[in-house]
C-alpha cells in the first residue's frame, strides 16, 4: 500500500464529502421552479405590502397565499399583455388554483405560528430575508432546529424559558 | 367550494387529499413532463416541491390555519344534542357539546364524540347501488341517481293500490318523517311504522303511551334530577342510553356536588348493576318483572302511615287499595326493613322523584308497573315542582309539533303478517336495521323475501340493506340538513338545527331530496304536496315560522337573516326557563292494577331471566362499525371489541366455568354461544347479554369482533298494556361447552377488581 | 491418548508436582507446537460447526430486520412489561463477561498459578461476551435508527444525551469495559503472536507480524510487558466492579416493586462472577476436549476453578437471601404479592428452578471428583448458567408484571422473534470464540513458560527436587 | 399570581386536572374525546387483548363488596404530570422533560423507544406503539393537525392536550389579556358530561382547580411513592340523606 494509493484514496473521499456537503446546502437553498414566474420585487417596487397578500399572517399560525381572485383584481387591468399574467388569467378563467411550490418548508412535527412571532416583533426580513428584492425567491437561511434556537436564546430573559421548551415548537 | 392547502404541509394526509381535486394529467402531458423533468433535475439539484394551493374564491368565513367551527345536532341517538364542528381546510376535526344549546350545555357522549367515524367511515356507500346479483349476494353495481329515483318511481306508479307500498323507519330526523308521512297521505299509504331495538330498549313508546294515561299527553316526561334530594331510579339506566343521556348525566352531576352542599341519595332498582347503579348510593337486586311491586309497597307504606309533609294522603289512599306489602316485599325479593328506610326517605324529602325505566317496559307486566312507579310521584306531591316531573315542551310551531311517534312492537307485527301474507309490493326502510334488530323469532328474514323490491337509505351495507334490491344511501348526519326537537325536552322550548359542516364525501343524496325527487316525478297530488324544490328550501320555510318569535333567545330582521342565526346558533330556543307543568288525568282515582310478570320458557328447563341490555358503548348495535367505539371499554366488565355473558360468582361455580369459558346460552326460540364474565353485580337467577355485536354485514370494525346477537333468544312476545316488545320475558338455560375465548379486557384479572393492596 | 483416563490416570498415580514434571520434560519447541498445532489443523468438525452456528446467526439478523421493520410489537412485550427477554439476556452476558477480568487481573494480583493456562480463554469471553451484550442496547430500541442521539456528538440543535438515565450509564460502562478487556487480552497476547509469527507461513505471518508490533522478546520489552500488565490488572478492577453495579441500577434507580432495592449492585455483581466463571469453567471443559488441550489444561485446574465457582456461589446465595429476607420480611403489599406470585403463582415453576439450578451445582462442587471430571463439571456449570438466567428473568420479566395498581397488572408470552435473536447472540457468542481460536492461540505459552521457570529441577544428592523461585 | 404585567409564563404556573369521583360516571366519553383530538390510533381485538391498547385515559372499574350488597366504583386515571416524575431521569435522550408550567412533556420526534419511562411509571399511564398505527382511508382526514401523528416504536401519554394550552397562551398574549381561568378545556374536560373533570393553574389561588383541591375530599394516587402527582381525585361523596 504504498503512498500514492493512499493519497489519492484521500483526496477521492474528501472530494465526495464536499460534494455532498455542497449538493445538500444547495438543494435546501435552491430555488423551487414555480408554475408562474412571479417576481417580489416588481410588486414590492409597485408599493404592495407583504400582508396585503398573506393576509392571515398576522391572525393566525400561517402566513397564507393569496387566492387567484386576489391576484386578478389587479391584473385584471394592470399588464394583461405579460404572457405571466395570461398563464394567471387561463388558471381563472378554468377556475383552478394556481400549483404554488412551497419555498420554506418545517417538518411536519414542528409547530410554528407567524402570529406570535409577529407579536414578538419580528418581521419578515428576519426569517425570509429581504423577499422584496428577489425577483425569483428562495430560502436565505436553512430554517433548521438550531437556527431557529439560536434566535429563541437571545430573547429577554424572562421569555427564554418558555421560548426554550421544547413544547413550544414540537407537536 | 374550494380549499386552501397552505396548511397542507403539516398535515399528513397531503397526498390523500390531491386525488379528489379534478385534475387530470394525460398520459402524454406526464411524459413530457417526466422527460423535462430528468433532464432539468440532472443539472440542477432537484428542489423537493411541495405544492400549495391557494383558493381561487375564498370563503369569507375561513381564515387559513385557524379552525371554522359548524353547529349542528347529534344523531348517533334519537336524544338529539347540540354539536359544534371544528373543521380545518374543509375537513372535520372533531366534535363537541354546543355550549348554547340548553339541552346538553356543551357536553356530549361517547357515542357523540365517535361521529365523525360515520362520517369518515372507509366502509361507506360511495354512490346509489343496486344488488346485481340478486338478494344476499352482495355485489353491487353502481346507478346514477336520475336513474335510481326513475326506477324507484316507476315501481311506485305501478303499485296497484297505495296500501301495497310501506315504510319502516327508526328513529328518523323528524323532517323526513314530515316529508315521508306527508308523500305517504297523498298516496293514500298507510304513514311509516317507527320502531328500532334502542326505543324498545328505552321503552320509549311505553313511556309515551304512561305520559298520555297519566298526563293526556303523549309527550316524554322529564324528570327534574338535578334539583331533587332522592331520586328511586325502577330499571331506568339514565347515564348509559336511556332517553338523554347526556342531559341526565349532567343533572346527575349537579344532583351530587352541584352545591348548596346537599348530596342527593339515588337508588336504583334492577335485577343488575348497570353503570348507572354502580354512581348510585344503592343498588337493590330486584326480582326480574317485580320493580312495580316495590313501588306499589312503598306507595302503600307512605299512604298507611302518612309519612312525608304532604298532608294527607286519603285522595291517593284508592290506589293502594288492594296492596299487602308482606305479599309484594316476597315477590320482588326485597327485606321489607330496606322498603320502609325508602319509603320514609322518599316521603321525607322536600324534592323526590320516581323514574319508570326501560326495563320495566321490557316485561309482560311492564305497563302496570311503571303505573305504580309514576304514582309514586303522586303521592308525594311532586309532579310539575321543582326536582319532580315536567312534560317535554313540544314543537313551538304547528309544522315542529309534528313529531315523530314511536310505533309499538305489535304494530311491526302486523306489518310483518302482512308482508307474509305478500300483501306488500314495495317496502322503504329508513334509519333502520330491521333484520338485526328484531328478534329472530318475530320473522322478519321470511317476510322481507316475500316482499318483490325492497328498498334501503343506509350509507352503509348493514343486515337489511344486503336484503334489500336498491340501496339509495343516504348523506351521513355531518353532511346532512334538518332539524329535531329534542324528546325528552330540555328546560324550555328548543329545536336544533342541522346544516352540512363538510361538502358530502361521496356522490350520496339527501333521503329528504330522494322524497322530494320522487314527489316530483310521480306528479299529481304528490307534487302539490311536496312543492319545494330541495332539502333546503324545504327547511328554511319551516323554521321561518319561528321568526319574530317572541320567546326566542335570538331574533332577526329579515327570515334570510333568521335563517343565517338559526345555523350558526345550532337551533332555536327560548330565552327563559318555560317548564310544562302537566294536568292529572282521572286515572289517579282508580286502584292501580297488580299483575305478575310471565316470562317464556317453563322455570324447570329454563332456569335463568335473559336481561339482554343496551351497553353505553354500542347503543343497540348502530355504533358497532364506528372502531373508536368498539375499542372503548365497557364500563363494567373493561371488554374491548367483545360479546360476553355476564353471570354471578356462585351461578358460574355451579356451571363450573370461570372467567372466558365459552357457555351455550339457550332460550325456547334460540341458541348462542358467548364467553362468560363472572359479574359479582348480578342476581344468581338472572344472565345479562349486552346487544351490538354479532354483526354480519355493516362494515369491516362490526364484523371483526367474534360475538352474536342476544335477540336471537328473545321472545316476540308484548306486553298486552302497551304492545311494546316485552325483551326482558325470555327464559335461557346454559351450557358450558369447554371451550375458552378470551376477551380483549382492559383490566388484569389477576388484580380480580382491586383497588390497591393496601 | 483418550480423554477421560489419561486425566484420571494421571491424578492416580502422581502427584500435583509429578505433573508439572510431565510438562518438565517437554522443551520449548515441543510446547509451542502443542499449542499452534490444534488452532492450525482445522478439521471437518470445526466447519461444521461453524456453518451451524452462522446459520443460526443469519436466522436471527432475519428476525432482528423482520422486529425493525415490523416494530416492537413483533416480540411479546406488552403493557405493563414492557421489557423482557433482551435486556435479560443483555445482564446475562454483562455478566458472563466478569470472569474474563476476574481470573486474569484479580487472580494475577493474587499470583494464584493454576490461572495461567486460563487468562488469554477468559479475556475472550469477555472481550465476546460484550459485544454480545452490547448489541441489546440496540436491538431493544423502538427506533433504532435514532440509536446516535444516545452518542455526545456536538450538534447545532443544544442536544446532548442525558447522562441522568442510567442507561447513558450502560452505554458507558460497557464501551469502556469493552476497550479496557480488549487492550488486556491484546497486552497478553503480543508474545504469542511474535511466538506464532515465528513458527506460521503465507497470511498467518502476515498477520502475526501486524500484531506482534515487531516483538523480539528483549528484556526491555518484558519489563515494559509485565509493568503494564501490572496497571492493567488494577485498574481493570473497578471497571470490573462498575459496569454490573450500573446495569443493575438499569433497575434499581426506578421504583418499581422489587426492582426499587439498594443490594442489587452487589448482588449483580456477584451473580456475575458465579455465572462468568461457571460459563467459564464449561468454556474451558468443551475447548480442552475439542482442541486436545488436556496437556495444558489439568485436573488441578479445574479443581481450583471449580472451588472458585463454588465459594462464588455461596457469596451469591448469601446476597440473594440478603435481599430476599428483607423484602419478604417488609412485607409491602405489592412486594407480598409478587413473592406470593412466585412461590405458589404462575412464577413458581421458574422460582423453584432458579433456586435448585443454583444450589445444586455448590453442593455438588464440594467434591473434587465432580470438580475434576470434565462431564460433571461441564453439566453442574451449565446448570448454573441456567439457573442464573431464570433469575434474571425473574428480576425483570417477573417484577415487571405486578405494581402499585392491580388494575394494570399484566403477563408476558415470548414470541419466535426474541427467541431466535436470543439464539443468535449465543450462536454468535460461540462462533466468535470458535474463530477466535483458530487464529490466536488459545493457551498463553509465555505464561506457561514463565510459570515452568518457578518450578526448576534441582538435583540434591538423588532426589530431584522442584525449587520455586520468586519471578514477579 | 397570575397577574404579573409582561404576560410572560415565568409566574409559577403549574397545570392540574381535578377528578371528581363523586361525578364520574364511567360513561368512556372522555376516552373517545380523547382519541379524537390527539390522533390516538385503533389497534383491533387481538394487540387489545394482549394488553397493547392505546388509550391516553382509561377509566378503572373496582368491585367491592359480594352479592348482594356489592359496590363499583370507577377512577379515570392518565398521566398524572408528576413533579417528581420517576419517568423523566431515566429518559436517554430528553425525549421527556418537566417543563415550566408544571407539565410532563413528551416529545414524540425525540423519543428512540427504550420504553425505560413506561417501566418506571407506576402508574403505567405511558402508552407505546407497537406497530405503524394504520388509518383505513379516509379516517386520515380526521386527524388532528395540530398534534403529530406518532409513528411505530414512540412513547406517548396524555400531555393535557398541550396543543390547546399552547394555542389558548399564544391567543391571549396576542390579544394582550390574561388566560382566563377554565379558557383551556382539554378534549376530556370540555366533554365530560357530569363535568367530574376540572382543568385549571394551581398556581392561581383563585381558579376553579384550586379550590377544589382545597376540599377535605382531596386526595391523590399513590401519593405515598412520592411522585407528586398533578391530578386531584376527590373521594365520592357520603350520602347526607
Amino acid at each position: 500500500m504504498n503512498l500514492r494509493w493512499l493519497l489519492s484514496f484521500v483526496i477521492l473521499l474528501l472530494a465526495v464529502v464536499l460534494s455532498g456537503v455542497i449538493l445538500t446546502r444547495a438543494q435546501v437553498l435552491g430555488a423551487p421552479n414555480q408554475p408562474i414566474a412571479y417576481s417580489h420585487r416588481t410588486h414590492v417596487e409597485a408599493g404592495v405590502q407583504c400582508l396585503y397578500c398573506h393576509t392571515s399572517a398576522l391572525r393566525s399560525e400561517i402566513a397564507g397565499i393569496p387566492s387567484v381572485q386576489k391576484c386578478m383584481g389587479c391584473h385584471m387591468v394592470i399588464a394583461t399583455d405579460r404572457d405571466a399574467i395570461r398563464t394567471l388569467a387561463g388558471y381563472w378563467e378554468r377556475g383552478e388554483p394556481i400549483p404554488w411550490v412551497r419555498v420554506s418548508r418545517q417538518p411536519e412535527f414542528v409547530y410554528f405560528n407567524h402570529q406570535a412571532h409577529l407579536n414578538a416583533g419580528e418581521n419578515c426580513e428576519t426569517c425570509h430575508g429581504d423577499v422584496g428584492r428577489m425577483t425569483v425567491t428562495r430560502p436565505v437561511v436553512k430554517m433548521d432546529m438550531g437556527w431557529c434556537l439560536d434566535c429563541h436564546m437571545k430573547q429577554p430573559e424572562n421569555k427564554v424559558t418558555h421560548l426554550a421548551d421544547c413544547l413550544t415548537c414540537h407537536k | 367550494m374550494n380549499r386552501d392547502e397552505d396548511t397542507l404541509n403539516n398535515n399528513p394526509l397531503h397526498s390523500t387529499f390531491k386525488e379528489t381535486m379534478p385534475k387530470t394529467l394525460t398520459r402524454r402531458e406526464f411524459l413530457k413532463i417526466a422527460a423535462g423533468a430528468t433532464a432539468a433535475s440532472g443539472l440542477a439539484p432537484a428542489v423537493r416541491s411541495i405544492v400549495i394551493e391557494p383558493f381561487v374564491q375564498p370563503p369569507e368565513e375561513v381564515l387559513p390555519g385557524q379552525a371554522t367551527w359548524y353547529a349542528s345536532t347529534c344523531r348517533q341517538c334519537p336524544a338529539g344534542c347540540g354539536i359544534i364542528v371544528r373543521t380545518i381546510n374543509g375537513r372535520a376535526k372533531k366534535i363537541e357539546g354546543n355550549p348554547l344549546h340548553p339541552l346538553n350545555r356543551g357536553k356530549l357522549c361517547a357515542r357523540g364524540q365517535a361521529g365523525l367515524q360515520v362520517l369518515y367511515n372507509p366502509d361507506r356507500l360511495k354512490n346509489a347501488v343496486r344488488q346485481s346479483g340478486g338478494r344476499g349476494s352482495r355485489q353491487f353495481e353502481p346507478l346514477y341517481w336520475p336513474e335510481a329515483l326513475d326506477l324507484l318511481s316507476d315501481k311506485i306508479a305501478a303499485l296497484s293500490n297505495a296500501e301495497r307500498i310501506a315504510f319502516l323507519g327508526g328513529l328518523m330526523p323528524s323532517h323526513i318523517y314530515r316529508l315521508a308521512t306527508r308523500l305517504f297521505e297523498t298516496l293514500g299509504a298507510a304513514p311509516p311504522v317507527i320502531y328500532d331495538l334502542q326505543s324498545a330498549l328505552e321503552g320509549r313508546s311505553a313511556a309515551s303511551q304512561l305520559s298520555q294515561a297519566f298526563f293526556g299527553a303523549p309527550d316524554l316526561p322529564v324528570y327534574d334530577i338535578s334539583q331533587s334530594d332522592v331520586v328511586l331510579s325502577f330499571g331506568a339506566n339514565l347515564l348509559e342510553t336511556w332517553m338523554s343521556p347526556v342531559a341526565q348525566s349532567a343533572a346527575y352531576g349537579a344532583m351530587r356536588q352541584g352545591g348548596m352542599g346537599s348530596r342527593g341519595l339515588f337508588v336504583q332498582f334492577e335485577p343488575r348493576l348497570s353503570a348507572t347503579a354502580a354512581s348510585a348510593d344503592e343498588w337493590i337486586p330486584v326480582r326480574p318483572g317485580a320493580e312495580g311491586f316495590v313501588a306499589l309497597a312503598i306507595g302503600r307504606i307512605i299512604v298507611e302511615e302518612r309519612l312525608g309533609h304532604v298532608g294527607s294522603h286519603r285522595t291517593q289512599a284508592v290506589l293502594y287499595q288492594n296492596v299487602d306489602v308482606r305479599e309484594m316485599a316476597a315477590a320482588s325479593d326485597v327485606p321489607i326493613e330496606t322498603l320502609h328506610r325508602l319509603a320514609r326517605a322518599f316521603a321525607d324529602a322536600d324534592r323526590a322523584v320516581a323514574i319508570p325505566g326501560g326495563y320495566l317496559a321490557g316485561q309482560r307486566n311492564g305497563f302496570s308497573s311503571m303505573l305504580a312507579v309514576q304514582a309514586l310521584n303522586l303521592v308525594v306531591a311532586q309532579v310539575g315542582r321543582e326536582g319532580g316531573v315536567f312534560l317535554s315542551n313540544p314543537g313551538p310551531t304547528a309544522a315542529l309539533r309534528q313529531n315523530l311517534p314511536v310505533n309499538a312492537f305489535d304494530e311491526v307485527i302486523d306489518l310483518i303478517v302482512r308482508m307474509k301474507a305478500g300483501e306488500i309490493d314495495l317496502l322503504l326502510v329508513h334509519g333502520a336495521n330491521p333484520m338485526y334488530e328484531l328478534p329472530a323469532a318475530a320473522g322478519f328474514a321470511e317476510a322481507i323475501a316475500r316482499v318483490p323490491f325492497v328498498v334501503s337509505f343506509s350509507p352503509f351495507v348493514d343486515e337489511t340493506a344486503v336484503w334489500a334490491d336498491l340501496i339509495l344511501p343516504d348523506h351521513t348526519y355531518l353532511e346532512s340538513w334538518g332539524y329535531q326537537v329534542p324528546s325528552p325536552g330540555a328546560d324550555r322550548p328548543v329545536v336544533s338545527s342541522q346544516q352540512p359542516v363538510v361538502r358530502p364525501l361521496y356522490d350520496t343524496l339527501a333521503a329528504a331530496d330522494v322524497l322530494l325527487g320522487l314527489a316530483a316525478r310521480l306528479g299529481g297530488k304528490p307534487a302539490e304536496a311536496l312543492p319545494w324544490e330541495d332539502e333546503a328550501s324545504y327547511l328554511e320555510e319551516t323554521v321561518g315560522e319561528l321568526h319574530g318569535s317572541s320567546l326566542g333567545a335570538y331574533d332577526a330582521r329579515t327570515p334570510s337573516g333568521f335563517w343565517a342565526l338559526w345555523r350558526q346558533y345550532g337551533g332555536w330556543w327560548s330565552e327563559k326557563k318555560i317548564r310544562r307543568e302537566p294536568e292529572l288525568t282521572e286515572v289517579v282515582q282508580t286502584p292501580l292494577p297488580i299483575s305478575d310478570p310471565q316470562f317464556e320458557g317453563d322455570p324447570e328447563d329454563y332456569p335463568f331471566h335473559l336481561y339482554p341490555y343496551s351497553s353505553i358503548i354500542l347503543s343497540d348495535g348502530r355504533g358497532a362499525n364506528l372502531p373508536w367505539l368498539q375499542e372503548a371499554p365497557d364500563p363494567m366488565t373493561t371488554v374491548q371489541w367483545g360479546m360476553w355473558v355476564e353471570l354471578n360468582p356462585k351461578t358460574a361455580s355451579a356451571l363450573g366455568v370461570s372467567d372466558n369459558d365459552i357457555v351455550q346460552v339457550e332460550s325456547p326460540y334460540g341458541m348462542l354461544e358467548a364467553p362468560v364474565v363472572i359479574y359479582p353485580g348480578i342476581r344468581p337467577d338472572v344472565v345479562a347479554i349486552p346487544v351490538g355485536q354479532g354483526h354480519q354485514d355493516y362494515g369491516r370494525f362490526a364484523q371483526a369482533v367474534n360475538g352474536s346477537n342476544p335477540l336471537v333468544l328473545v321472545a316476540p312476545v308484548t306486553d298486552p298494556g302497551t304492545g311494546a316488545l316485552a325483551w326482558g320475558a325470555t327464559r335461557v338455560r346454559l351450557k358450558p361447552t369447554g371451550r375458552k375465548q378470551i376477551l380483549a379486557r382492559l383490566e388484569s384479572l389477576d388484580g380480580n377488581g382491586r383497588e390497591s393492596l393496601g | 491418548m483418550s480423554e477421560p483416563e489419561d486425566m484420571a490416570q494421571e491424578t492416580r498415580q502422581t502427584t500435583p508436582y509429578d505433573e508439572r514434571l510431565l510438562l518438565a520434560e517437554r522443551t520449548d519447541a515441543e510446547i509451542n507446537q502443542a499449542v499452534l498445532q490444534p488452532m492450525l489443523q482445522t478439521g471437518k468438525g470445526f466447519w461444521v460447526l461453524v456453518t451451524i452456528l452462522s446459520l443460526i446467526v443469519a436466522w436471527g439478523v432475519y428476525a432482528w430486520s423482520y422486529l425493525i421493520y415490523w416494530g416492537i410489537g413483533v416480540t411479546g412485550k406488552n403493557r405493563p412489561v414492557y421489557w423482557t427477554l433482551f435486556i435479560t439476556t443483555f445482564v446475562f452476558w454483562v455478566g458472563i463477561s466478569h470472569a474474563g477480568t476476574m481470573i486474569s487481573a484479580v487472580l494475577r494480583l493474587l499470583k494464584a498459578d493454576w490461572r495461567r493456562p486460563i487468562t488469554r480463554g477468559a479475556e475472550a469471553m469477555t472481550a465476546f461476551a460484550l459485544l454480545m451484550a452490547g448489541l441489546y442496547p440496540l436491538i431493544h430500541l423502538g427506533r433504532v435508527w435514532k440509536f446516535y442521539w444516545m452518542v455526545p456528538y456536538p450538534n447545532n440543535r443544544l442536544m446532548w444525551p442525558n447522562f441522568q438515565s442510567p442507561l447513558m450509564w450502560d452505554m458507558v460502562a460497557i464501551f469502556t469495559y469493552l476497550i479496557g478487556s480488549s487492550l488486556y487480552l491484546y497486552l497478553a497476547l503480543i508474545p504469542d503472536m511474535a511466538m506464532a509469527r515465528d513458527h506460521t507461513g503465507n497470511w498467518r505471518f502476515k498477520l502475526y507480524r501486524v500484531l506482534a508490533l515487531g516483538w523480539r522478546g528483549t528484556e526491555g520489552e518484558w519489563h515494559k510487558l509485565h509493568r503494564a500488565l501490572g496497571i492493567f490488572s488494577v485498574a481493570i478492577i473497578p471497571i470490573f466492579l462498575s459496569v454490573h453495579s450500573i446495569v443493575s441500577w438499569d433497575f434499581a434507580v426506578t421504583i418499581q416493586p422489587r426492582w426499587h432495592s439498594t443490594i442489587f449492585a452487589p448482588y449483580f455483581v456477584i451473580g456475575a462472577v458465579y455465572s462468568g466463571l461457571s460459563a467459564l469453567a464449561s468454556i474451558l471443559v468443551v475447548v480442552r476436549r475439542g482442541m486436545r488441550l488436556q496437556e495444558f489444561l489439568r485436573a488441578e485446574h479445574f479443581d481450583s476453578l471449580g472451588k472458585l465457582v463454588m465459594v462464588a456461589g455461596m457469596a451469591w446465595v448469601y446476597f440473594w437471601f440478603a435481599g430476599f429476607i428483607v423484602e419478604w420480611y417488609g412485607n409491602e403489599p405489592v412486594v407480598r404479592e409478587l413473592i406470593r406470585e412466585e412461590v405458589s403463582g404462575h412464577l413458581a415453576p421458574f422460582f423453584y428452578l432458579q433456586m435448585s439450578a443454583n444450589l445444586i451445582p455448590i453442593a455438588l462442587l464440594v467434591f473434587k471428583r465432580v470438580r475434576t471430571t470434565p462431564a460433571l463439571l461441564l453439566a453442574t456449570t451449565l446448570l448454573v448458567n441456567v439457573g442464573m438466567f431464570t433469575e434474571r428473568a425473574l428480576i425483570v420479566i417477573g417484577s415487571l408484571q405486578r405494581n402499585d395498581l392491580p388494575f394494570n397488572w399484566g403477563n408476558y408470552r415470548p414470541t419466535w422473534v426474541e427467541i431466535s435473536i436470543v439464539a443468535m447472540t449465543f450462536a454468535g457468542f460461540a462462533l466468535l470464540y470458535t474463530l477466535f481460536s483458530r487464529i490466536i492461540p488459545f493457551v498463553p505459552v509465555w505464561e506457561i513458560k514463565e510459570g515452568r521457570l518457578r518450578y526448576t529441577m534441582r538435583r540434591i544428592g538423588r532426589l530431584l527436587v522442584p525449587t520455586a523461585a520468586e519471578i514477579d | 399570581m397570575a397577574t404579573d404585567a409582561n404576560l410572560s409564563v415565568e409566574n409559577d404556573r403549574r397545570w392540574v386536572l381535578v377528578v371528581d369521583l363523586d361525578r364520574c360516571t364511567g360513561c368512556q366519553a372522555c376516552v373517545v374525546a380523547c382519541h379524537a383530538e390527539n390522533n390516538i390510533p385503533v389497534v383491533g381485538e387481538k394487540q387489545a387483548a394482549y394488553g397493547r391498547w392505546m388509550h391516553w385515559i382509561i377509566i378503572q372499574r373496582y368491585w367491592e363488596g359480594e352479592y348482594p350488597n356489592v359496590k363499583a366504583r370507577f377512577m379515570p386515571v392518565m398521566c398524572q404530570q408528576c413533579t417528581e416524575a420517576p419517568c423523566e431521569p431515566v429518559c436517554p435522550v430528553f425525549a421527556t422533560y418537566h417543563n415550566a408550567e408544571g407539565l410532563n412533556a413528551q416529545i414524540y420526534n425525540r423519543c428512540i423507544g427504550t420504553r425505560f419511562c413506561g417501566s418506571a411509571c407506576p402508574y403505567k399511564a405511558r402508552i407505546y406503539n407497537w406497530f405503524q398505527p394504520e388509518f383505513p382511508e379516509p379516517l386520515t382526514e380526521q386527524l388532528n393537525p395540530d398534534v403529530t401523528v406518532r409513528t411505530r416504536g414512540i412513547m406517548e401519554k396524555c400531555t393535557f392536550c398541550v396543543q390547546r394550552i399552547r394555542r389558548a397562551e399564544i391567543d391571549s398574549q396576542a390579544e394582550g389579556r390574561i388566560l382566563a381561568d377554565g379558557e383551556i378545556q382539554p378534549a376530556c374536560v370540555q366533554t365530560c358530561p357530569t363535568s367530574a373533570l376540572v382543568f385549571g393553574d394551581l398556581g392561581d389561588p383563585d381558579s376553579r382547580a384550586s379550590q377544589l383541591a382545597r376540599s377535605h375530599r382531596s386526595f391523590r394516587l399513590l401519593l405515598e411513592l412520592g411522585t407528586g402527582p398533578g391530578v386531584i381525585y376527590l373521594k365520592g361523596g357520603e350520602t347526607n340523606v
